[in-house]
């Protein structure tokens, strides 16, 4: 369990635009594992809708099962929340969408929850350009059910119970830009300085916005063949066979101007290159984006920052032309046609 | 039979290929009888393809009223090589085999108990049209002509149909009309007309109306205020969401702007439109699906959450022949048990039986009041046989003061006077608790749903008497739910027979009609029709009043006897059942048969 | 209490936070219990996280060999600040609560009637260690320690668990020992020991084993011979398949070749899990997967397939509290009804019940055997309590002689013979048909599986005659898969009491002691358990050879009682039901509380 | 209904290697619409196994439903045949090659089939490397339902009923490569000259081999604004509003030099423009396979042949070791551990 928010407040605490302080978009005590990524992407969360001045209960917050998709409890307490079922965030958050489009969509999953039981929805939600905020916190595990490996795990890397993963790893930016996706973005959990501006991107683009953020799993993502984390404990705990003791651990952070790659240093002592865009990157070609994505991953880089977006788009609503007026705000007058359509609808079936 | 008996009273089969137009030319010919004032009640029996393959059209005439399937033919209309030997086959004794005799019939066909008469429909086809496609084509139309003669069906009945049927497209009417002459100038010409077995005009029709349940489904969504439909394609429920679009199409355009008052979002498959209905209920729209057995298989994960987060949801389930892809052209009601107990853990869903295309409108409306009254799932069992053929049925009505019953939400006035907000706080003691849409107050009303355990304020628990006390209130709500279902519709109630009938759905034909049977041979029976699960107090005490119980219904299983028992605790030993799954709708004859055989 | 009572009697509750290596310290302790020869059972109750929350772990201790769930904390160890004040709360008066007394006790946590037991372990720790990690682990230890004096845990048993435990990293060993050893001190030099409550060493445990269902259940599917696992992780299934790896990799790798005699696959979800399954077995590879109530959900559209196409399929459900995502860490018993009916249409399905370790390897193994003979899917249902905690069980034995039941498959030779093979012709009047594998013969034997209905020659067909003669032939077999299935297990035959208590799986302990309970009462019980559905003669006869029937489950709505009322026809007024659903394994006191309630 | 194989077989038939003539690869009469792509696509496999000489009772197919997926029961009827349940196909194969990987597996899908509901299992199926065939019978829209689209279907076109597709067609054969596929193809129905050999390839590649092929649904895909289809018969079917009338087609069939474009005229007077790859294409790069792709889709059109295959590639069963011996061969000596050790075993839980 780790707290996100300390406990006391000073009352002169910093106000946005809308008069509330940070704590307003707080949330419940974190129950994740002390150190775990999510915990810094909730607090981006927090904090990018604070910059912002949003109204929290304009916001809506979805996500599927996992220990991430548990985080929309951890940020923004006065907007609804819904925790689904697994993987099935994105129809959630379409027929949510369909019925007020006035509101803001956080969609928030793991990567077990997106690119495995999940990917249909995901293809399609990226297809029918939804507009929301789609967060992958991605760990390349399964860290609820107890660290194993998922469809993002790199290939070659080892799960908590020593098994290689044999498979091609999804890489959710790519495929997303293959899907025609029109605003795509990845980032690391411990970037603040890079995760809350692309935040505040994703929230204004008005249509489906994805930020894909490497997220470490503190706890199952441990690489037994680095030397630091093959200590005294670690043998202890292997030889207990259970899955029970987890140290504590403090969050990564990652700080590192753009157009510079940086090496970051995991928990268990393996390490991960991290490559930010340039500024002058060029985020409207969807062509390059995808080489790049594509040459990062022949370099052994995670590119981070804005990759693609299409900023004129054209989302659900305007595709399938919905009212202005929401329509959970419809009421009989306009939605029932009367008893005089009714006789005269008998009329053409007699 | 009697001359009376050939009157208005008789069945007609059409046996063609799928894909050569003919299901219109038939709907054609059902369509006459009943503008004639005659009760005619079409079942169209087509193969799970799309071009090619034997398809049947029967229409069943009564004077009497009778709505339900009848066996055995009066007049077969063959014109499919394929299936003949076998349509040959089914006609009654002294009935009447009309053929296309461009080719002569083999020897093997030719049986002594019937009548044959040839029309050279291919031939004529081939001298009038040029077109092979309007070749095929208007070889229906003939034959419809040929029966206007043999069976007098009024000429300009026929006429003011196809004008009807072309308006704005006025040149296809001469020669629609034309195809018809052809036909009945045919059988002037070489057969004695009209026959024994004839149509007369008659007045019993009134002010009904002649439309499919699919369609009656999908204006009753529009009239009860939904604004979003999510879906899947799959027979024989793809029909409900189109209807609706082609109405909401209508209806709900808003002319100044000319955008939706509706959202349709043909999903990736069933999980999702059922996600993308609860996600919208969830967020205060009213919205709904529509699949069949294999879709609401899919969607068991999906309606546990529902159920458990109690979020308002209806689900169309037009049945068809299972179990997994089974007959999927043909009718069955068997996914009452699935329905019911839908998803792992203790579910209990509400489910909604219509009979009748009026009660598809009327039910569809009130199950969406009702889903969120209640909060929770509602699944209306509807079946191919209601959903896709064409039914006579009262005119639908709609009272200009209803209002949606939009359940227990707190508006923002609402959150204001109050201190804390409880999701699940159970405040009227029935069960059924408050909740607030999205977006409501900025400071009140916001609450976490989700499919885990919680306390009465949305917190998540694992604690053991906070689950308890949750999972006892919904039994409550189950409860609640008993008072506010569609009752059941009783029969005969005065003079009590100690047997007691109990039907559902499309049963409701063939039971009447097998009562009129028993009644004519001084067997006086009792019934009830089940319109909702859960069974409210009338249900339970005709049960108990009656000392026998015969339920009928449309599957192997004998579902809906089970759910009378588990959920009344009635004695299985009274409970007696009369089944047909063969995936055609069940008779009036096989009521009685299997009663007799008791 | 008398003095007897309090040896080898008794429930010691460790409350602790999850994350802090407190499990595996918790079961060195019931496992010391049980190398002492004397009956332990112990439960963890650990939350749906990873670390920091409270988690709780029970060991009974009990002299007469229950192994069921008993409430009341005899001994409380006490390390969770987040829960002290209930955990307080939940000592039976004059019990004991071990507490880290770094700190001082808060007034409010002080009670009259029960006793304190304060140890420094953080200050402890502090002082031995000096990496953070080291302490937090071997706080756990000591506290271990401190019972091994408190309640005479032999010290030799400790020190052989760690040696064992650490074979291969002796370095480890020492610390452990010294870990204990400062416990133990620590209570020697200031406290009264061994306490009234301890252990005795007996010799009840003979032959036993401590082992937890779902590891049987993985060691079944190797000694069974699956060699095809498909599954999706899921908590509290989730072992199963990684005792069958573990289990795999020890004893099916070719040692000549180094390659593996089996496969493994983590699918994308479980429709893809079962889907696999059902591909491995119609390719004539025994498969299986585990999955809990979310799972079983989604596979409903596939395991209609299996049933309808007649596929041999083992689903093992290790049930978690439903409904939707429920309590995910906590037991019940309420996938009954899905897993009997799942799917739309007409479906059933044969389940089994395991309530020991034990019979988590036989059924496992012999379900492969069953599920291949019936061709249709076997469930499995488990729960939480059986899977996940360590039980005593007898243990495992295996007969060489043994051969796989492979069903009816018919080979080239049988092909040979033959003039033409139905794939679903009824041969031998039982309702199960002959099938091949894939690749058999050039020429003869090849059929198409489907979904959709077929002829008895597997070939397509919309028929009537055909769907109800397959309809028919499939719930024939359903009769002959009462023959097969696992018999149930009767009690206290000869002495017939007019009271029959019917009960399954996990309630099998507190059942058995409840019924001891009510003997001492002189109330003598008749019993039966289940072990299979459907449901066999002699459990016919039970039910109608008993006045009132009790059914006790662990779920709300009472599912096993409907199914038995279902199937067998049974009057509802004689079956009563004793019931706990709050997530925690039901207790005999329950039972007996219940049962004098009725 | 069509029938794909003439009623009288001359007995000197032409044999093949192993002696069968081509009327062993036969299936069933078809029962799809005269005229229907996917007809040809099935005499495309009877014709490549009859070629290649393969034991048809070595050969497994499979599909999910649709009328492409009912084409396994016209071809190959010496073959055990499975026609599972809608977009299950992958999972289903998976299965069956895991239990014998000594068979050739044909998984045959539509574009509903696999692009709707089956998107999640055919992203893992390919990325597993599962070694089959697959073929993609793609019309744009779902047949077997009465035309609705699908998400393949082409942004702006209209279906049957009139509506126009608003959403990005999924490409599958660039999903595929971007998720790793190791053999990747396209083609025309018609185009027996391509497709032919490219299903031999993809017979012969030891892994998981994709052919979308473009298979046009005569009934179904029509666009109302081409004149040809306008007609009278047209009007009258509106007018009646039952989709019940489907006048018979010919197979439109395509036949053209590699390294040149076709436009293809479809049965409603609409067109398509295939544009089959050179004879020096090199398959063996996926950046420049994904770029030509990309850059095709930009032209207005249809790249055709082998797209990218990665010859030496590990399948399934190489990258989980499964034994040489099919798995469903094994019996109780090799598979169970027997008494003794169980004895040892149960000594361990002591
Ligand atoms: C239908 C279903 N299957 C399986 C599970 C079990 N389950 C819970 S979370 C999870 C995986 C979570 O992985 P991910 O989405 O990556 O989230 P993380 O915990 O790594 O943040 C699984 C398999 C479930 N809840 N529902
Ligand atoms: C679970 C489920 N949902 C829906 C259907 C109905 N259905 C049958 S085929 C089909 C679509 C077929 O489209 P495609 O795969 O493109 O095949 P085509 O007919 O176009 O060849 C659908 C939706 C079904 N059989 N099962
Ligand atoms: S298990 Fe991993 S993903 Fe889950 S809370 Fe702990 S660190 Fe985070
Ligand atoms: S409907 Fe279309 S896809 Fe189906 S058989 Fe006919 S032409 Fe082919
Ligand atoms: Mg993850
Ligand atoms: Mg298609």
């Amino acid at each position: 369990m780790t707290y996100i928010k300390p406990k006391f407040r000073h009352p002169a605490l910093p106000k946005n635009d809308l008069g509330y302080t940070k704590t307003v978009y707080e949330g419940s005590l974190s129950t994740l594992c002390a150190g775990c990524g999510h915990d810094s992407i909730s607090a981006a969360i927090v904090q990018s809708c604070y910059e912002l001045a949003l109204e929290p209960h304009r916001i809506a917050k979805l996500s599927g099962i996992g220990c991430s998709s548990k985080t929309p409890a951890y940020f923004l307490s006065q907007s609804h929340g819904f925790n689904s079922v697994h993987g099935r965030m994105p129809s959630v958050a379409t027929g949510a969408s369909l019925a007020n489009k006035d509101l803001i969509y956080f969609g928030v999953s793991g990567d077990g929850d997106t690119a495995s039981i999940g990917m249909g929805q995901f293809v399609h939600v990226v297809r029918r350009n939804l507009n929301m905020v789609y967060i992958v916190m991605n760990n390349g595990c399964y860290g609820l059910t107890k660290g194993q490996d998922s469809a993002t795990a790199d290939e070659g890397s080892k799960s908590k119970a020593g098994s290689v993963n044999l498979f091609h790893a999804i890489d959710l930016p790519s495929l997303a830009l293959e899907l025609g996706a029109t605003f795509v973005a990845q980032s690391f959990s411990g970037d603040k300085a890079q995760l809350i501006p692309l935040i505040k991107a994703a929230i204004n683009h008005p249509g489906f916005a994805l930020i894909n953020v490497i997220s470490p799993c503190v706890t199952f993502n441990n690489n037994p063949g680095s030397t630091k984390a093959y200590d005294y404990v670690r043998e202890h705990i292997e030889a207990t066979a259970t899955v029970d003791f987890i140290p504590l651990q403090e969050e990564i952070s990652a700080d590192y101007a753009a157009g510079s790659s940086k090496n970051i240093e995991m928990h268990d002592g393996s390490s991960l290159v991290l490559n930010k865009l340039a500024t002058n990157w060029n985020p409207q070609d969807r062509m390059s984006a995808m080489n790049a994505m594509q040459q990062a991953k022949l370099d052994g880089e995670i590119l981070t920052g804005l990759i693609y977006i299409e900023p004129e788009t054209t989302d659900l609503h305007s595709l399938i032309q919905t009212s202005d007026t929401p329509l959970n705000t419809l009421d009989e007058s306009l939605l029932c046609p009367g008893a005089a359509a009714l006789e005269a609808l008998n009329e053409e079936f007699r | 039979m009697s001359v009376n008996n050939l009157i208005n009273n008789f069945v007609v089969r059409f046996a063609n290929v799928n894909g050569t137009g003919s299901a219109s030319a038939n709907y054609l010919f059902a369509k006459a009888v009943f503008r004639m004032g005659i009760f005619a009640t079409p079942k169209n029996i087509f193969p799970s393809n799309i071009q090619g393959l034997p398809t049947w059209y029967d229409v069943r005439v009564s004077e009497k009223g009778y709505l339900g399937r009848r066996e055995g033919v009066d007049m077969m209309v063959s014109v499919n090589p394929q299936s003949m030997a076998n349509d040959i086959k089914s006609v009654k004794t002294g009935g009447y085999f009309l053929y296309d005799s461009t080719k002569d019939l083999p020897e093997a066909y030719i049986r002594e108990d019937i009548n044959y008469i040839g029309v050279p429909l291919m031939e004529m086809c081939i001298r009038e049209y040029s077109d092979p496609r309007q070749r095929q084509l208007f070889k229906n139309i003939i034959y419809i002509g040929a029966l206007a003669a043999l069976m007098n069906i009024e000429f300009d009945v026929l006429e003011q149909l196809f004008k009807e049927q072309f308006a704005g497209k006025e040149k296809l009417i001469a020669p629609n009309v034309k195809a018809v002459q052809l036909g009945m100038d045919y059988i002037k010409a070489n057969y004695a007309y009209p026959l024994p077995i004839r149509l007369e005009r008659r007045n019993l029709i009134g002010d009904k109306i002649l439309i499919d349940g699919n369609s009656a489904c999908g204006l009753g969504a529009v009239y009860g205020g939904a604004t979003v439909a999510a879906w899947y394609p799959i027979t024989p429920s793809t029909s409900v969401v189109e209807a609706y679009a082609e109405y909401a199409k209508k209806y709900r355009v808003d002319p100044k702007t000319g955008k939706n008052n509706f959202a349709i979002v043909q999903a990736e498959d069933e999980l999702a439109a059922i996600g993308m209905v609860i996600g919208a209920n969830w967020n205060g729209a009213r919205s709904f699906t529509a699949t069949s057995g294999p879709g609401v298989s899919l969607m068991n994960e999906f309606l546990g959450l529902a159920y458990f987060a109690e979020i308002p949801t209806l689900l169309i389930d037009v049945q068809r022949s299972g179990p997994s892809t089974g007959m999927p052209t043909r009718t069955q009601q068997s996914d009452i048990t699935l329905a019911a107990y839908a998803s792992h853990g203790d579910t209990k869903h509400v489910l909604v039986f219509p009979s009748t295309p009026k009660e598809c409108f009327d039910l569809t409306a009130d199950s969406l009041d009702l889903a969120e009254h209640l909060q929770t799932p509602i699944i209306m069992l509807t079946d191919l046989d209601l959903g896709m053929n064409d039914h006579i049925s009262d005119p639908f009505v709609w009272d200009d003061n209803r209002k949606y019953n939009r359940g227990k939400v707190l508006h923002a006035e609402d959150l204001e006077k109050m201190s804390r907000f409880g999701r699940y706080l159970d405040v009227d003691k029935d069960g059924v608790t408050y909740r607030t849409y999205p977006g409501t107050h900025p400071t009140k009303g916001s609450f976490f749903t989700r499919g885990t355990s919680r306390d009465e304020y949305a917190v998540y628990t694992e604690d053991s008497g906070a689950y308890v006390q949750n999972m006892e209130r919904l039994q409550l709500k189950w409860n609640t739910a008993k008072k506010l279902v569609p009752a059941p519709i009783l029969y005969q109630e005065k003079n009590k027979s100690k047997i007691g009938f109990v039907f559902f759905g499309t049963t409701l034909f063939a039971a009447e009609e097998s009562m009129d049977m028993l009644a004519e041979n001084n067997i006086a029976i009792d019934a009830i029709r089940l319109r909702a699960f859960p069974f409210n107090h009338q249900v339970e005490e005709f049960i108990s009043s009656h000392e026998t119980i015969v339920v009928i219904e449309q599957n192997r299983d004998a579902q809906m006897r089970s759910l009378l028992i588990n959920e009344l605790n009635c004695n299985p030993s009274k409970i007696k059942s009369i089944l047909n799954y063969d995936g055609m709708p069940i008779t009036a004859d096989m009521i009685v048969h299997q009663f007799n055989n008791l």
